[in-house]
Parts: C-alpha cells; structure tokens; sequence
C-alpha cells in the first residue's frame, strides 16, 4: 500500500460523462492486481471530505488508468483535472480477482461502470493463458466502454446496441446454449445484478467472484464503515475495503436495494 | 530543539497529537504507511467485553465538510484485543491508550480489570458518549451522576491514566468536566460525535441504517472549540481536544484555547499520515514564534 | 395543480419555505431582488424592546462549510419597526411573522404588547435561543421551566399564532419542545445556531469579539434534522426546520423527517433568492413523484 | 442591484499572485459606480460558503474588470475560472466615492490591493475635469500595478523601486513641498495605513474618503455582520457594505488592529 502524489499523464473525456484519467507511478504499477483499487482525494478542501475509490481499469509502462463516471462532486473535480497536476491516492488497496485458478475459461460480465474493471483482468487472464468471453450491459449505447475487452457481447436496456435487454438475460441465453462449458465468472456491475449472477452461479454450479461496492470512509480497513454481510462464516461481517472489493459470490449476501 | 511533550496525568507523552479511537483502528493497521512511534499517543478503538458486530450497512454518509457514522462499535473484543493486538502495540514507541465502552457499569470495571493484568498498556480512555449503541453510549454520558459514578469505580480500580471523553451532546459540559475531575479522572478528552442524521430523498429512507449517527469532521470543529474552551475555564485536569482537526493550524487552536494534547480523528481516513504532519506543523510554528516549549501554546490565547 | 400551503397553528402559509430570522432583515431590504410574495413568510430580524447596537466587529467568521456569528441582536427595536418597517410589510402578500428577543420575560410581554396593538402580524416567533447576548438568550432557552414560563405568559397575551424556537444547545431538545407544546405553543421551530469558536493563529485571539458565536450553514444541517425528527416523535404541533438549507433537496429532508415547514437562514446571503428556488424544488419534486399536496411529504419518511 | 451570471471575457495574471478577470454585464456596466464592490460566488459547493467581495477595477464598454491578489481558497478558485464560464455576481454595491465635488485636485492613495478601486475612480474623476495625483505604496517592485493611473508616485517597503518607505511617508512628503493645494484626498488600503491618512487628513483639514474592508457574511445590509465604529453621530455603528466602503473618514475610527 503506498500514498503518493503522481503526476497525471492524460484526462479524456470518451463517453457521455464518461471520462479515463492516467497517472504514472511505475511503483505502483507494479504492485497492483486486477480486481484492485485506489482511493483518490480530489481536491484539498473539505468537501468533498473523503477520498473515492476507483478500480484499476488498465496498466501499461509505469502508468495506471481509471475509467470513470461523473455522478456527483467529486467525479466532476476529477473530471476538471489537467496533465501534469499532481494527484493524491492511496493504493493498490484491497484483495484481488483470482486471475489464475483451476478453470479455462473465464466468463466476464459488467453492467454499468463496473466495466472497469475487466481490461486488467483480461490481461491478467490473457497472460495465464486463460480464454475469455466478455458480457456488457449498458443502458444505451453511448455509455458501452469496450476497450481492451476480448470477444465481447452487448446488451443494452433500450436496444441502441446488440441484445435488447439486460446482460443477465444475455448470459442466461448463452449458457443455454452452451451446455458443456465449465467456466469462471467474474462479474462487477450494480447490486441487482450481482445478486442474479451470483444466484445463477450458484444453479450452474459455476465458481463466481463479485467485484462489490460500499460507501466508504478510509477504504484501508480502519473505520469499519464498508461492512458486507457474510453468509459462509461466524463473522456475520466483511469489510468491502479490505477483506473485498472481490468475493466469492457463495461468501456474501448482497442486500435487496443495496 | 523545542520541547514537544505533555504531560496527562501519570503519562507523559513524546507530542501532544494522537489519533483518536475508531479513526486508527487497533493501531496496527497503519504501521507499512505510517511511522506512529513519531505519535503522541494511540487511542484504541473502543473495546467492549464481548465481541460486538456492530450496526448493519450503510454505516458512513458523508456531509457538508463532515461525516455520519453508525459502526455501532464494532469490535473484536477486550480478549481477542490483549491476545491478538496488544502483542504488537506493545513494541511500538509510543503510548498506547485503550478505549473502553460498556454497556453497564459493572462491565466497564470487569474490561477494565482484565485489561489491568496486561503490560503495555499506558492508560485508558472512558468512552461514556458514543451516540451509536442503545443500551450504553448516549445514556450514560448525558447523565452527570452516571459520568461520574463510572469514573469513581474506574478509578478504584487502576492508578494508570485515566481519561473521560465527554460527549458535546448535553447543555453544559463543564459540568461533567468538573463532576469527572472530582472523582479523580486524570484527563478529559472533547467531543465525541454530535448526533446528527441524513436523508435519501429519492427512496425516502435514512442514510443509516439506525436514522442518527455520530457527526464528525471539519464541520464540528467551531463547535468542539468553544466546548473545549468551556471546559477549560472549569477544570484544572488536562483536556485533549478532538474535533475537526486536518491541519497543525486546526491543533493549534485547539491547544490556545487550553487543550493539553489533540486527538486526530476522521482526518486519518482521508491521510493516514496527518497526525505526522499536524507534528510537523506545531513545531514549525513553534519555531517561527520563538516558542521553547508547548507550554508556550496551551491555553495561550489572547483574550 | 399541487397543493403547497400548509398550517402552522392559525396560520395558513401559501407554500413551506420561509426566510429566517436575522438573515433577511427586517424583509422590505431585498424587495428589488426577490419576489418575496412568493414566500411562504418573512421572519423578521429579532426585536428588543429598545433598539441594540450589538456586539463589536469582527462579527462573522467563515468556517467549513458553515458560519459563526456574533451579531449581538444588533436591530432597531420595537418602536422603530412598527413606525418604519411594518407599514411596507404589510403590503406584501407573504405572512409576516416577527421574531422577538427579551432580556427578562417581562420584556418579551411589554414587545408582544406593543405588537398585538398592530395590523399586519400573522404571528410571532419567540427567540428563547440566541447564544450571544449574555443577559438573556442562553440562560432561558436552555432551562425547560423558563422556556415554558415564556411560553405561558405569551399565550396569554396573544391569540395569534406563537411558535417558540428552540436552541440546539441543550441535551434532550424533544423536553424542550413538549413542555412549550404543553403552554400551548402553536409551533416550535428549530434550531437555532450552536454555540461555536474559531482562534486566529497567528495574532493568538479569537477571530469574534465575543470569543463563541453561532454556527449556521450546510455544517450544522445533519445535526438540525436529527433534532426535528427527535422533536417530531416527541409532539403533535407542527415543526419548522431550520439549519443548513442550501437547496430544495435539503428542506425535503426536513419536511421528510417531519417538519411542517422550513427556514432557510445562511444562504440568503449567498443568493437571496434562494427562497424562491426552493419552493421551484419542492414543487418539482412532488410532480415527479406524483405528490398532490405537502401531506404527501411532511413526515414521509421511510423507516 | 443586480444578481445574475455573466460570461468571463478575460482572465489574466498579471503579478506575482495578481490576476485580473473581465465579465459582460451592460447592465451592471451601466449602474456601477467608482468605489462600489460587487460580491461573487466563486463556485457552488458550500467551501467556501459566502460571496467574496471585490472592488470594481475597470469598466469598459460594457465589461466590468475586477484586480485580485490570491490569498486563500476562493481568490484561488477566481483565479483557475475559465473564458466564457459563467461568474454568479451580485452587484453593484455600496456607497461610490464623490467623484464630483467642490475641488480641483485629487490625491489618491492606495497600499497593497487598494489599488483595485482606483483605476475606475481615475476615469470618473478624469471626466469631471480634475486633476490627479497618485500614491501608491507596495511591498515590493512586482506587487505594484500601476495601469490605468495617472501622475503615479510609487513608494515600496524594501525600495526596489520608487521612494524607498510607505507611502503614508511618502505623502507627507508631498504635502509638506506643495504646501498651497486644496486636494481631496482618496484612500484605500490596510487599516493601519488608513488610520494615518486620516489622522492627516485632519491635520491639513483636507477633505478625506476612505474604502474600507470588512469581513461580509451578506454583502447588501441584511447579516448586520459588517459593522465600524461611527465617531460622528448618535447611531454606534454604520454597515460596511451598506453604508460603505466608501466613509468620510471624519466618520469613522478605524481600529488600531483591524
Ligand atoms: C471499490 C470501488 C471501486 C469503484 N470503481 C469505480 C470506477 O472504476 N469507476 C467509477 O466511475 N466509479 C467507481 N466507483 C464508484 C465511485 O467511487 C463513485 O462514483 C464516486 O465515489 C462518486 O463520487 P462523487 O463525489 O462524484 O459522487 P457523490 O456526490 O458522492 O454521489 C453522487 C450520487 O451518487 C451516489 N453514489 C455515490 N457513490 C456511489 C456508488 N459507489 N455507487 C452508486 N451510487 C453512488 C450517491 O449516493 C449520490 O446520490 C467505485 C466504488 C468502489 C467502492
Ligand atoms: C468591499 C471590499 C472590496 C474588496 N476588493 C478587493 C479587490 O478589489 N481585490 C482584492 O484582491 N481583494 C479585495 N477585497 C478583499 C477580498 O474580498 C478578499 O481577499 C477575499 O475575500 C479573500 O478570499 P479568499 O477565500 O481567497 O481568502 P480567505 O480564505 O477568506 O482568507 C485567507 C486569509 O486572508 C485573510 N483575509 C480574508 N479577507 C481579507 C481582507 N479583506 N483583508 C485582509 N485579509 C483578509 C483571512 O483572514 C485569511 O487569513 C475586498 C474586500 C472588501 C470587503
Ligand atoms: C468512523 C468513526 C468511528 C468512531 N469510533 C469511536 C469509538 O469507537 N470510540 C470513541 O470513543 N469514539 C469514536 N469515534 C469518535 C472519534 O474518536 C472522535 O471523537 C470524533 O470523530 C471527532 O473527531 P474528528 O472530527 O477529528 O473525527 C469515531 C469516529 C468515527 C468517525
Ligand atoms: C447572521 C445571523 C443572524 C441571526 N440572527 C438571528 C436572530 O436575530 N434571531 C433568531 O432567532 N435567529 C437568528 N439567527 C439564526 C437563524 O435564524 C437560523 O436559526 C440559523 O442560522 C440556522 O439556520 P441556517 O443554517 O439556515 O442559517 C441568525 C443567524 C445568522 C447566520
Ligand atoms: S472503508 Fe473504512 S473499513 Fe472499509
Ligand atoms: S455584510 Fe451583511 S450587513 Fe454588511
């Protein structure tokens, strides 16, 4: 875990209220996994008080990438942020996506910005020699980030792009009609959907981890803010920051409206 | 070479800044970020008798300059804490100061005494204010005799420090300042959390799960000065304040207005690494006016 | 069409949002920038019985996210509103509600006496809770017998509608509220500011006159609905909620957790319109959630 | 008084931590006067809270300038506003100077950013046929800005250029080798050096109007958070905003610490 201030190398604006954000520490960048995060303090003032978390989206030379969404505060001052303005985070935090487990094939599926996190773990998983099959989901088709993303289907709520529907149906439907497959899923969206994944795992009996999210205070385990119910142990809690934001889906309950 | 250190009751202390309880964790997490034997002091979180899972999810909104918490004191437990954590406090070189919260007073003693046992321990903090907890927190420390009647049977039992955090949720704090100085606590720490709450317009549901949480931040800060100033003009025990600190600028008002030390809270999360930093920052100002010593600070405000 | 008005004792009020007391004047200030007919009321500036020159500068100092002040019920008394400024209020088609502020409870008699002679009052709002004038503010509005002593010598000059505003500074404030509900206020509103201080550095004084002032703003908003809904378990009269509305969002909260009606204080000064833009709000709020009228949201809160 | 956003045309740094920024707003061109302020709200999260009041520098042709120094959190974000980002102004405000009066010749005084009223005051005075002599005082060489002025004595603390001294010195230096003129005397700056010009003003019976500061809560009369001190009539105090910036300073006492 390091915090250090880290020069940013490229903002870009690539979708609507979609926005990438590079920054180079090659310490870092060595250290970190897919699945991973990192808690970043927009700015210096008090409001926004607390840093926002952010999944590694893509690693290259040095230099870490996140994917982000403008939705509230402190997006949006990120969002403003100029090459060469030097950027507070704390990183990489929290436990990994197991990249190389007893499994070929690998079944990666995101609604929303959970895409994020899936380009590292593609070349996580690519570098294991692992064959993977990408599920997007998305409201429409201007908010699809495909990049760096292998063999990917598409479904979106309005039917702008690809299947007209959610990616869950889309996934269901693909694993109808490919009975023999015994894959790996990895998926990472909103709770709704983590939930039919994690329940759909558990018919086909597949090994599932869920990439979750929790507001969060500290993100290093310190507040015990971010608590995720457990279902597998004595503890009746895990934290998201730390003992997450990766779980096997068997592990945890994810909250109706969460 | 300026003169950082304090003294708080029987317990002197390398700087007058330490962390504050539930904002450091057990005081171990920290230790690949943070060097914390350049801190005054670490202050535990808050140990029940029994394990406690704490309230559920969502436990943090955060607020204008400010934050909500319901963790509901979450903790491992007075046993798990000396097998587990105090192993490793112990080697640290600076004071550790365990927190302590029941749910009766009878528990209070029997954490207490078990903690008595154990080396490395170099005092205590009373937490008789946390807003969180139903059956303990806000009732007792918004009821002065019972303030007081717990320090008095803590006070039987220990001759280590010991030191009242008094919660800002009540008329008069002095009162309870004075009430816990006469039954010989050593130190008094100021402000818990102010009970506070948020609302999600759109599913029309509180923020926390338990309505009302605990405010802290930057926010409280005007507030946890004049309380602390309060209790100053009432007391001669030290005080420590808490409340709203993100800068040696914020400590230092803290300690004009009378305080003997600081606690650091919510700031850790955002910077782990701020209690150095706020040490840094005293000396530096100290230097810059030519003060030897911190004596040349506390409660130096000119009126 | 949705149905804004609500009831407030006698008092029927066209929509929810009203402007505080002390943070837009005495209401004829502002009349070229904002409609203020559109307001659901105008609470005046506290009136004393004889002018007051309030307290020296500095009297205001920013904080996060919020404000102290120490005005010091600096207002041009009794006499000189009814000769100056009640003939413009009149005028207005808003409710003109005046805020009044006695040093003795006497006082507070001879100002509604002196009122009730005059056309053009809707009804009054008993400030119990400033914390800067040490002679009266802080001592009665923290002592429940003597708030509702007030409480009961009013209502028996007065058949028009009392709402008594309540300090936060006190530790249960739903007592507070039960007992002036009992003297048969028709309303409470709540809160006033918290007591708070901020120190400057580097000349070593504090940055008020008088050392503590009032803390307002977006900091003190989560305390502010965690007292109204503490108050709303505790009472049948309606509530006002006032502390920290910046934007309509904020005084839904307010009227979620059970207030009638809202205040806005603090950020008049930042847009005096404010007022205005919230009511836009709410009424955009209740179309998209197909709300007919205030009942719809006054209490709704999810638990 | 005008409350509404206007378009930033211009934003420059033209010192050491001295920027200027130009808005449209022919209405509020039209309206404002020398000495008046106007009052901005530098963003819209709740730090900082209240408007920061600012003098108004230059006007022209429907353009209002205004000159700042960076010293805290909202001069700093003034200064990082963008062209064609819209500024939330209200203004303007307060008692404008008496730019017309019973006298021949003006004598301006500014220290530090004092300065910033006196450009406007100089065309105003200018178009009424007085004549002007200027003073200003500054830390040092680069905090001095001169543009817009006329006939400019530069007095600096540390003599990197001009009079070596203050500029209150350096006045009564002027005064003492002009003995015979009637000026009316203009000041702006740090109490300490209002304080003096003032004490004289009475000496040499010169008429005299000082801009004063004062913190603001509201900036147009309502907070009553502005109040000086009145040595002139039964009322204690006058409102800086309201009845100000601008006093006759037989009317004021400047404290000794402001
Ligand atoms: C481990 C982790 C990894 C994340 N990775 C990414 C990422 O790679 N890219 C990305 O765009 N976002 C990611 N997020 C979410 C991101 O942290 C939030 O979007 C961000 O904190 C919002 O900050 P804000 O100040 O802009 O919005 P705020 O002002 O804090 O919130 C604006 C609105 O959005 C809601 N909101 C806030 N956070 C979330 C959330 N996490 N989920 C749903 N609604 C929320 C708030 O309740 C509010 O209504 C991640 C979160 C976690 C916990
Ligand atoms: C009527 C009026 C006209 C003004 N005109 C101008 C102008 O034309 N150009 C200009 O640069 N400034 C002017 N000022 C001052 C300007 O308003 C402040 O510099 C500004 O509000 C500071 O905001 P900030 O957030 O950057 O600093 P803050 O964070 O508010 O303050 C930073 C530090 O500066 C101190 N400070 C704040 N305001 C002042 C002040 N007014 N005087 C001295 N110290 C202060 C604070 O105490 C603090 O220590 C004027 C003020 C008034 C009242
Ligand atoms: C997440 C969180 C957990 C806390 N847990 C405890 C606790 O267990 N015991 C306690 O005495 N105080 C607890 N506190 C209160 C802090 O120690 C401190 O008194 C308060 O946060 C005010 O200081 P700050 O504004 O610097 O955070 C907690 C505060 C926070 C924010
Ligand atoms: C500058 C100022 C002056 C105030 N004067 C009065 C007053 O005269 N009487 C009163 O009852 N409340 C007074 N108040 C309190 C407000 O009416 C309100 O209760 C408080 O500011 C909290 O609301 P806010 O956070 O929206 O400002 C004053 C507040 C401020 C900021
Ligand atoms: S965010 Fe603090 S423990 Fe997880
Ligand atoms: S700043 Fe509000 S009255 Fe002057």
């Amino acid at each position: 875990m390091l915090h250090n201030f880290y020069p940013i190398t490229e903002i870009s604006q690539i979708g609507e209220n979609i926005f990438t954000l590079t920054f180079r520490s090659p310490e870092m960048a060595s250290e970190v996994r897919p699945g991973q995060f990192i808690n970043i303090r927009v700015n210096d003032s008090s409001t926004p008080l607390l840093r926002r978390p952010f999944s590694i989206y893509h690693v290259d030379r040095g230099k870490i990438q996140i994917l982000f969404n403008t939705i509230g505060g402190g997006t949006k001052i990120l969002s403003g942020k100029n090459i060469r303005e030097f950027l507070d985070v704390i990183g990489p935090l929290g436990k990994p996506f197991t990249s190389n487990g007893n499994f070929k094939l690998a079944i990666l599926v995101a609604g929303g910005m959970g895409v994020a996190s899936l380009p590292f773990l593609t070349t996580s998983l690519t570098n294991h020699g692992i064959s993977i099959e990408t599920f997007l989901g998305a409201r429409t088709s201007n908010q699809l980030v495909t990049k760096y993303l292998k063999n990917v289907h598409i479904a979106t709520d309005d039917g702008s792009e690809g299947y007209h529907g959610t990616v869950v149906e889309m996934l269901l439907e693909y694993f109808r009609q490919n009975k023999s497959i015994r894959p790996m899923i990895f998926a990472c969206g909103p709770p709704p959907m983590l939930r039919k994944i994690s329940a759909i795992a558990d018919d086909f009996n597949f090994p599932c981890e869920l990439s979750i999210e929790s507001v969060m205070a500290c993100g290093i385990g310190i507040c015990q803010g971010c608590p995720v119910e457990r279902v597998d142990s004595e503890k009746k809690y895990s934290l998201v920051c730390k003992d997450g934001p990766v779980f096997n889906s068997k592990t945890i309950r994810i909250k109706a409206d969460d | 070479m300026i003169d950082t250190s304090v003294v708080l009751g029987k317990l002197t202390l390398k700087n007058p800044v330490l962390v504050a309880s539930g904002t450091f964790g057990y005081g171990d997490e920290c230790l690949d970020l943070v060097d914390v034997s350049r801190l005054g002091g670490i202050i535990t979180k808050s140990l029940s008798l029994k394990p406690r899972i704490g309230n559920p999810p969502p436990r943090i909104v955060e607020t204008a300059s400010g934050m909500l918490n319901s963790i509901g004191l979450a903790n491992i437990g007075v046993e798990k804490f000396i097998s587990e954590k105090l192993p490793v406090l112990r080697k640290l070189d600076t004071k550790i100061i365990v927190n302590i919260a029941g749910s009766t007073i009878g528990e209070y003693e029997e954490i207490l005494l078990q903690l008595e046992q154990q080396d490395g321990i170099d005092g205590y903090e009373v937490n008789v204010s946390c807003p969180n907890v139903k059956e303990g927190g806000l009732s007792f420390g918004t009821e002065c005799d019972t303030t007081a009647e717990i320090t008095r049977r803590l006070r039987k039992l220990t001759s280590k420090t010991i030191i009242i955090k008094l919660t800002p949720n009540v008329t008069r704090i002095s009162d309870f300042a004075r009430a816990v100085a006469d039954e010989g606590a050593d130190a008094v720490s100021l402000i818990n959390t102010l009970v506070g709450m948020a609302v999600d317009i759109r599913s029309r549901k509180p923020k926390l799960s338990t309505m009302t949480g605990g405010l802290s931040g930057p926010a409280i800060k005007p507030i946890a000065l004049a309380k602390v100033y309060e209790v100053a003009k009432a007391v001669n025990i030290p005080i420590i304040g808490i409340g709203g600190i993100m800068s040696a600028n914020d400590a230092i008002e803290f300690l004009l207005v009378g305080a003997t030390a600081v606690q650091i809270g919510t700031a850790n999360f955002i910077d782990p690494a701020i209690g150095l930093r706020v040490i840094d920052g005293i000396i530096g100002f100290c230097e810059q006016n030519n003060f030897k010593s911190m004596c040349d600070i506390i409660g130096a405000m000119r009126i």
